[in-house]
């Protein structure tokens, strides 16, 4: 299996390395997002709760665009099927594609949180940032793998890029709850604040259940 | 059991609106299974007529 | 050079194949048994089942009913047993067309576990190293025909399921390949009846079932 | 097969939900502070349980067909969560309607179970036109169910980080059953198990209604009287 996620992990980053099409796309959504949401809440800077949801409304759409295409490549040339024909654990190409998004999805905030500090974040939120990669982490870990499963699951259907979201957004609200209640104490105004335990565990499970389900439900979706 | 009251309608209102809220759905739902029953048995007849056209050729 | 037929087990037994697709019958009782090494040529008009039946032996389907033994595994219980020893060559190419055809057979060759020399080997071997490097969408009908015939025989099946091979490889290409095909069981699907002469047996198929050759177009 | 037992289930329901809500009127005592518009608990909250409960049936009858491969459990599936959905828009509008009436407007962030509801019921939105954008009848239920499975899974996950949201601003007693009076748990109750009876019959009615109609396609079919497979979200 390792060998496997490694070979498909291999030609995922091939793909994006040369077709460029998810981080860029997902990168300059981001930053345009903030801008829209400066004139939208017509505020130069943001603190606290608003700027942990402006932040993690962003990531979650952004997520959503880089999840149409995850599938994509798969269903052209019949690549799929040439897969299904190699003798592996069909949950690798899973596993594959949940981490290649996951790091899709860091790479894209390496540059879009350091954009959202510059663009929007008011002077206090500056210290906190262990903490706030610590749930950046956590919260990524459980959009790859739920949106992983949604556009596995939608991507074989004839309504592809409505359903990827319609299902997507729902199923991740629990991550965005978490997300955004762990970081609000590190955007206070008067200086970061320790982050409430008990959101982590939120998404620690979540991260978990849905890991699990993923991992045994997803080889249905691949059987014909 | 609803008293008519012209200002906004008092607490016991939004009570029986909650029930018939509850009755319309029910009603609903079956008034739709009732119009499937409905084409299902104009189907059966269909199929019936269909056989005895056969069984006679 | 190809394995000799490990045991003398048949390379297919068919006993009443049934498969739905799209809610209706595409395959409705076939039977058929394949010696180990022999070739089946499949003739019939479009939509007569003789792509779903490629697919069913392939693995890519399951059967509906009936019983399927390919390589003298049954399917689909033992489909991982069975995928490691057949060839399959569609409509598709199943291949990634933003990949070259070299980083195609690569990741192939690391799926089945196959030395990744011999992605090298076969490049040559169907006349496509010169292209090898250009990302797949580049390449002509042909061109991708034999890169998928490469993929196909990358891991040295024991077993090739070709679907209209000779739908469009220009002769210099079906000659190239010809000789990688010798000594393994094969079933080919075509609309071509010649293609049936020297065949080791031949099915007719319509509308998913058997059908004499006579009247089959009719 | 579905349809033996209805006729007296429906009677016991009937009965039951009449029964339930006389209780809730005229047996149970007024609520000190919220007065009459406390009633609708005994339709709201019920529905909402059931309607949950139909959901995780929805995903229990799918690992069914997923694990056994018959479509039978995928039609029991589907007519389970369909049902569960009409009950869900029951309990928005009743739920909406208690807080116009307790707290003045028509809806209430901080009342953990009405907001969980509504996540879950947007989710279960997604259910029908998952089905109706896959045409192939066997992929079409392969699908459903993954689908399914995984919003049962995201139910309780959803009514956990909801309720832990909501917990530092005051939670409304909306949704809790602790604490209550005896005659008003005795009322409750009773509403809870007339509301499930009255899922059941109608979810008898509707798979009785469906397996004919399935029968009745089988036998056209058969009759070469083919109509063409229409696309549709229901199982075939």
């Amino acid at each position: 299996m390792r060998s496997t996620v490694d070979a498909l992990l291999r030609k995922e980053l091939r793909l994006e390395l040369r077709n460029r099409e998810a981080i860029p796309a997902m990168l300059l959504f981001s930053v345009t997002t903030f801008v829209v949401f400066h004139f939208g809440l017509q505020r130069d800077s943001v603190d606290g709760a608003l700027a942990a949801g402006v932040l993690w409304v962003t990531m979650l759409f952004a997520a959503m665009l880089g999840a149409n295409r995850l599938f994509v490549a798969e269903t052209e040339g019949g690549a799929l099927d040439g897969l299904l024909l190699a003798p592996i654990d069909r949950t690798a190409i899973y596993v594959a594609k949940a981490l290649a998004f996951g790091g899709f999805l860091v790479a894209v905030q390496l540059v879009a949180v350091p954009a959202f500090y510059l663009l929007l974040l008011g002077p206090g939120g500056g210290d906190a940032v262990l903490g706030l990669i610590a749930v950046l982490a956590l919260a990524d870990i459980g959009i790859a793998v739920a949106a992983t499963l949604v556009a596995g699951l939608a991507t074989q259907t004839r309504s592809r890029e409505l359903l990827v979201s319609l299902l997507g957004l729902p199923l991740l609200l629990p991550v965005i709850i978490g997300a955004a209640r762990a970081t609000a104490p590190l955007f206070a105004a008067g200086g970061a604040e320790s982050i409430p335990a008990k959101w982590l565990l939120v998404l620690g499970l979540y991260d978990l259940v849905f890991g699990l389900l993923a991992f045994a439900v997803f080889d249905f979706l691949l059987e014909d | 059991m609803i008293i008519a009251s012209n200002t906004l309608p008092g607490d016991s209102g939004y009570v029986a609106a909650a029930y018939l809220v509850f009755l319309a759905i029910v009603l609903g739902y079956v008034a739709i299974m009732a119009i499937r029953a409905a084409r299902l048995e104009r189907d059966v007849v269909e199929i019936a007529e269909l056989v005895e056209g056969r069984e006679h050729e | 050079m190809p394995p000799a037929p490990s045991q003398a087990a048949a390379a297919i037994e068919l006993e009443g194949l049934k498969r739905d697709y799209g809610g209706r019958p595409a395959l409705d009782g076939v039977s058929l048994t394949l010696g180990a090494g022999e070739t089946l040529v499949v003739l019939g008009p479009n939509g007569a089942g003789k792509s779903t039946l490629l697919r069913v032996l392939s693995t890519l389907l399951r059967p509906h009913g009936g019983s399927v033994r390919v390589l003298g595994h049954e399917l689909p219980r033992e489909a991982w047993a069975v995928r490691a020893r057949i060839g399959y060559v569609g409509h598709e190419p199943l291949l990634y067309r933003d990949l070259s055809g070299r980083e195609n057979l690569v990741l192939h060759a690391r799926l089945h576990r196959v030395a990744t020399e011999r992605v090298a080997e076969l490049l040559e071997a169907v006349g496509m190293s010169r292209r090898a490097d250009e990302p797949v969408y580049t390449y002509s009908r042909g061109m991708v025909q034999r890169t998928a015939v490469a993929r196909a025989l990358l891991h040295d099946p024991e077993l090739l399921l070709l679907d209209e091979p000779r739908a469009n490889l220009d002769p210099t290409a079906a000659e190239l390949i010809a000789p990688l095909l010798e000594g393994r069981a094969r079933v080919i699907t075509s609309h071509d009846p010649s293609d049936a002469d020297g065949a080791d047996g031949v099915l007719g198929l319509r509308e998913g079932r058997p059908h004499a050759l006579e009247g089959l177009y009719a | 097969m579905y349809g033996k037992g209805l006729r007296p289930l429906s009677l016991i329901t009937c009965v039951a939900l009449t029964g339930a809500f006389a209780l809730a009127f005229f047996y149970a005592p007024m609520d000190a502070d919220q007065g009459i518009s406390q009633k609708i608990f005994y339709v709201h909250v019920p529905m909402a349980i059931v309607a949950l409960g139909g959901f995780v049936a929805g995903g229990l009858y799918s690992i069914a067909h997923l694990r056994t491969g018959d479509r039978g459990y995928d039609l029991k599936s589907y007519v389970a969560i369909h049902l569960s959905q009409i009950l869900a828009v029951g309990t928005l509008i009743t739920g909406s309607i208690w807080a116009r009436a307790s707290w003045g407007h028509w809806w209430v962030w901080d009342e953990p179970t009405l907001v969980s509801f509504l996540i879950v019921f947007l989710l279960y939105c997604c259910y029908q036109p998952l089905r109706f954008s896959i045409e192939d009848p066997e992929r079409q239920a392969r699908y459903a169910s993954v689908f399914a499975i995984t919003a049962g899974a995201f139910v309780p996950l959803n009514f956990l980080a909801v309720r832990l949201a909501q917990s530092y601003t005051h939670p409304r007693v909306l949704g809790t059953t602790d604490g209550l009076p005896a005659k008003m748990a005795l009322a409750f109750y009773i509403a809870v198990v007339a509301m499930a009876l009255l899922y059941v019959t109608l979810w008898k009615y509707e798979m009785a209604s469906k397996h004919a109609r399935n029968r009745l396609r089988s036998i056209r079919r058969g009759l070469g009287e083919d109509i063409g497979l229409t696309r549709s979200a229901s199982p075939q």
